[in-house]
Parts: structure tokens; C-alpha cells; sequence
């Protein structure tokens, strides 16, 4: 099976990027194995608790797709200047369970596993 | 379907990713333009769509939420997403995204 | 009263910022609001916006829902973006270059966001 | 007294408005009553938690104006939307003490008072 | 003092943004220019710069992280910061940031 | 071995982009990773910069702690911005339109963040 890697940089709800995302990737799960990284403003993405009245719930959207297999992590600089702290396995209390927080080097192994990559 | 060098332009025209998105297609050998989210307002660049006829795919719920239509020669496919993901596992095949 | 000039320059849909802008003025229009169009903002004013299937609010109606907000799009924006020979949304007044500048600086507060 | 109303839109980190407000907001509390609106991602700037190892910390920034008596509100959609609940008092659990949520109609009422309003 | 515009730009050359504030400037009466954060690239366009002797003020710390020095006529306060914040408070001053 | 072209198109310090990038750039120098400056990338290529009162990393100091990394400057875009006769880093190469989108195209992977 290919892979495919998604990186985000844009946090819920200020773009349309986190949905697109979700679109590609709910898709790409039945023909890929899928990667998600989180940088930059995209580490908000998975924080629990969310609770959008006009939009559809992103933290679930993408809680929903690491259910289904696809591998989500979130950059551990990004994270940690904007309060998510990892646990020693890479969880943090404050985000929705299956997604990660991992160093950048991750980052650099899924790229160079990956037969196509996405930035959006 | 090799060698297709698919390109997911999400930026509006007159941007630098739009431009530099147009002009990367221009250099690839089997290139489709794959439009969605605010990509879409490339679209009202009628001379730029006929550039590309049958190459040009939009994103049917981003042109009906910015009220747009597609003109001639672009495609609008009932699931875009998954068109796009099918034109990407396709062997030999480059997503490039703007 | 005081006068408050919203000024949106980024697409509708593509970002938040479209609907921060109209919720802003929306709840300013106690005092005399006025939002301009320009640069890629002018995209609000296409007629015709259905937003259901992409599950999100419908800009173009938080428009109509609030009479009392002026909306001004900058003309040049419009033509640039091949939009003047399009419906546009009928709530929308367009404006010169210098006449939409001269307002813009008229209003006690440009907020641009 | 005069009344300065700053509204910021971005995140901490992402760019550099959150400082720039800082330093603006720091100078004028001397001449003016300062008030700053956190919209959309800048919901974002009061999380507790920010430990950023290259920059300053934004959080701390913020909650030391609101020490120094400047009104800092964020805008109770945006921050329900990304994860922030507000208590019946406005507060929030994942905040820096003294920094609020409230309704949109509250930046309504800061402008209407506000001599000079900056949005960053 | 009475009656000065202040025009605290953040945005770099090209940009809407900027391209605004300055058409914006043009129609002031007596406009002043605040350079911040990206806003100083736009202390390469000499040719504006001479445009307004004495009317642009750029931030230190900002040019000295982008590799910039201010030409003639711009000045580079010690506290750009509590200057602006000086300025605004005036009796009769407009802020407008772009 | 894989190869990946990085494209950063907005300035360095205002936000926070152009440190992702080159922090990304950074880690794949086990590739072949190239670093493209396009539109606002290029005032990365400015000599003499010196963020300490910023207080904020320095960023062209990044490009020569990595030198496995290419670097390459879109020189169209220099141009525009009046970059051309100005000290420039050395470890940046200037390439012409034709160069840089052939080269964009060439890599397995471009990423433009």
C-alpha cells in the first residue's frame, strides 16, 4: 500500500485547510496508508473540548480518521510553546486520544516513506 | 494516466501560490488543475479555463457556497475529494499543492 | 455617533476572517457601520452563494439580515477579479477608488482584521 | 482618561502581533485605559500551559497587562469553537487568571468607548 | 500635533495591505508612517521614502532581525513603541493599521 | 534517495512560516532537500541580519548551521523587491524564472507551507 503524508499548518475553523484535510485523508484511508503532521498552528487541532455552533467539530473530524488507522501527530516545538505538554508516550491531557505529540524528525521519517505528500 | 502531474490550487487568483501554481502547470508534461476552497475564484478567469480544456476539475460545494458555476471544458465531479485520491495513487503520478 | 469602517480583504469561506468581519460589524450596527469590500473581500458580493453543502453559515444572508450595516465594495477590486460584469449581491454599493478611500478615512475606526 | 482598544486575530507564535500588542499595550496603560478583544485565533494567546523554548511566553505577556489593569477579553464563539468553555463568570479553566470570555456585543461596547482602536 | 494620522504599517511592499496605507496617506493632511514587523522592507523603496521627509519612523529591533538600515529621512526612535503610543494619544490623532 | 523542494514564500519574522520551514528544511537534510525563496521568501537572503533585540532566533544563522541544505532564490522575485544590488547570504543561490520552476517541479516532493 502507498503512503500519503498531510502536513498542516493552520489551526481549526480560521481556514477551510482542517476540513480539506479530513476530505482527502477519509478518503485516502480506503487506498492509502495515511500520515497526519500538525505544525505550526495546526497543533490545535486535536485539543479536546471543541465545540464549534456553525462548523463541524475538527478535533472530532481528525479523532475520527486516527480511529480508522491513519497515524496523527503534532509537532513537540509547536505544541509545547502553545501549551500542550507531551506525556512520556507522546499523549497530552489536553488532546483527543490517538493523536500524538512527536519531535520533527518524525516528520522527516514519514516524508521519506511517503509516495505522495500534501501541504495545505 | 502516467506521469500525471495533478495540481491542487486552494489559493485565489492573483495570489503568489496561484501564480506560481500556473506556472509549474505550464512546464509539466500531462498536468490537471485540481480546484477547491477559495481555488475555485480561478474560475472566473474564462480565458485561463480554456487554456485547459477537460483538465480543469472544481470542487462542487466550494463554487456553490461562493456562487459560481463552471464554465465549458471544466469538470465537476460528484465526489472531488475522491477523484482526487483515485488521479493520486494512480502509479507514476505528482500532487503538487498551492 | 461613532463610526466604525470594516474593511475585509480576504475571500469568503476560504478563511474565518469573512464571517469575524460580518459577526463584528453586525454587532456594531448601534453605531454607524459601514463595510468595505476590497481586494479579494469584493468575492462576498457575488450574487448567488449557497453554503449547504458545504455545512457552513451562508455569508451573503448575514447581509441582508442586517439592513441597517452599509456595504461598500471598492470597484477596482471588483474589475481586477472580473467580477463587475457579474450578479452581484443587490445590497452592495460600489465605489470609486477615491470615494471608497475618503470614507474609509472619514470613519472614526478602520478596523481592518 | 483615554480608552485604547486593541483587537488581535492571530495566535501566539504564528505571527508577531501578539508581542506587538504587548509592547504597544505595556507603554499606553501609562496614558490610556486599554482594553484588548481576542478574536478568532487569537482565543488561543490566554491557554495556560505555554512553555516555548525560542520565544517569549505570550500567555504570561497577556495575563500581565490584565495584572496591570488592562481589560482582556476574548470573544466567547471563537473560543467555544477551539476548546475554551467559559464558566457562568466568564473564566476559564484552560486560561491565565484575569483574562475573560464574553460575548461579541462586549467589543461593541469597548469600541463605543474607545478614543483609539488598533486591530492587529 | 492636532489632527495627525497615524499609519502603523505591518505589512510588507506589495502587499494590499500596504499598497492601501499608503493610498490612504496620500488623502491625509498630515499623515505620519509607523513601521513595524514586516512593514519596514518597505524602507527598500527609497523612492518612497523620499516621498515623506521626516514622516517615517521605523522600529529598531525590527530592522536590525531583517538585515536593514533606515535611509535618509526616516528616523529610528529609541522607544518606537512609547513614541507611537505618544502620538496617539494627542489630542485629535487617528491610528490606522494596516 | 528522496528528494524534496521546500518553497517559502512569506518574509522572515512576521510570522512565524519561515522558521517552520527552514525547521523542517533542517531535519531532512538526510534527503536531498532544497530550499526554494519565492514572493516575500526571499528577504530571507538579506546579509547582516541580527534578531537579538527581537528576541527571537536568528534565522539566516540557520542556513549556515545547515549547509547539506540547497538554498536557491528566485531572482525575478529579488528583483521585484529591489534585493538585487543589496549584501545577500552567501550560501543562496540566485536562479532565474525558467531554473527555479524547472527545479520546483523536478523533486519528488514540494512543500509549500
Amino acid at each position: 500500500m502507498k503512503t500519503l503524508t498531510i502536513i498542516l499548518t493552520d489551526g481549526p475553523y480560521i481556514s477551510q485547510y482542517a476540513d480539506m484535510a479530513y476530505k482527502i485523508a477519509s478518503r485516502a484511508l480506503n487506498v492509502f496508508q495515511v500520515n497526519i503532521f500538525l505544525y505550526l498552528d495546526a497543533v490545535h487541532i486535536p485539543k479536546s473540548g471543541q465545540n464549534p455552533s456553525q462548523f463541524k467539530n475538527s478535533g472530532r473530524l481528525f479523532q475520527e480518521l486516527a480511529d480508522r488507522g491513519a497515524v496523527v501527530r503534532a509537532c513537540a516545538r509547536c505544541a509545547a510553546a502553545r501549551g500542550y505538554l507531551a506525556e512520556e508516550d507522546g499523549s497530552c491531557p489536553d488532546y483527543l486520544q490517538g493523536i500524538k505529540i512527536t519531535s520533527l524528525y518524525d516528520l522527516a521519517e514519514m516524508l521519506e516513506k511517503s509516495d505522495r505528500v500534501i501541504a495545505l | 494516466m502516467a506521469n500525471r502531474d495533478i495540481f491542487l490550487l486552494t489559493n485565489p487568483p492573483q495570489s503568489k501560490r496561484a501564480e506560481l501554481c500556473l506556472r509549474l502547470m505550464e512546464h509539466s508534461e500531462d498536468p490537471v488543475l485540481y480546484l477547491a476552497g477559495d481555488g475555485v475564484y480561478n474560475l472566473l478567469d474564462e480565458a485561463l479555463m480554456r487554456e485547459w480544456p477537460g483538465k480543469v476539475m472544481a470542487c462542487n460545494e466550494d463554487l456553490e457556497a461562493r456562487g459560481l458555476q463552471a464554465g465549458e471544458g471544466v469538470r465537476v465531479p460528484e465526489d472531488f475529494y475522491q477523484l482526487l485520491v483515485e488521479e493520486m495513487v494512480a502509479e507514476g503520478s505528482r500532487i503538487y499543492s498551492f | 455617533m461613532r463610526s466604525i469602517f470594516y474593511l475585509l480583504d480576504s475571500a469568503p469561506y476560504g478563511s474565518e476572517k469573512a464571517y469575524g468581519v460580518l459577526n463584528a460589524a453586525a454587532v456594531s450596527i448601534k453605531m454607524d457601520a459601514t463595510l468595505g469590500l476590497y481586494a479579494d473581500g469584493v468575492y462576498l458580493a457575488l450574487a448567488g452563494q449557497n453554503s449547504s453543502l458545504l455545512d457552513v453559515p451562508n455569508l451573503s444572508d448575514i447581509l441582508y439580515a442586517y439592513p441597517e450595516l452599509r456595504v461598500l465594495a471598492h470597484e477596482p477590486s471588483l474589475v481586477e477579479r472580473g467580477l463587475l460584469s457579474r450578479g452581484l449581491v443587490e445590497r452592495v454599493e460600489l465605489l470609486d477608488e477615491e470615494d471608497f478611500v475618503k470614507l474609509a478615512l472619514a470613519a472614526d475606526d478602520l478596523i481592518a482584521l
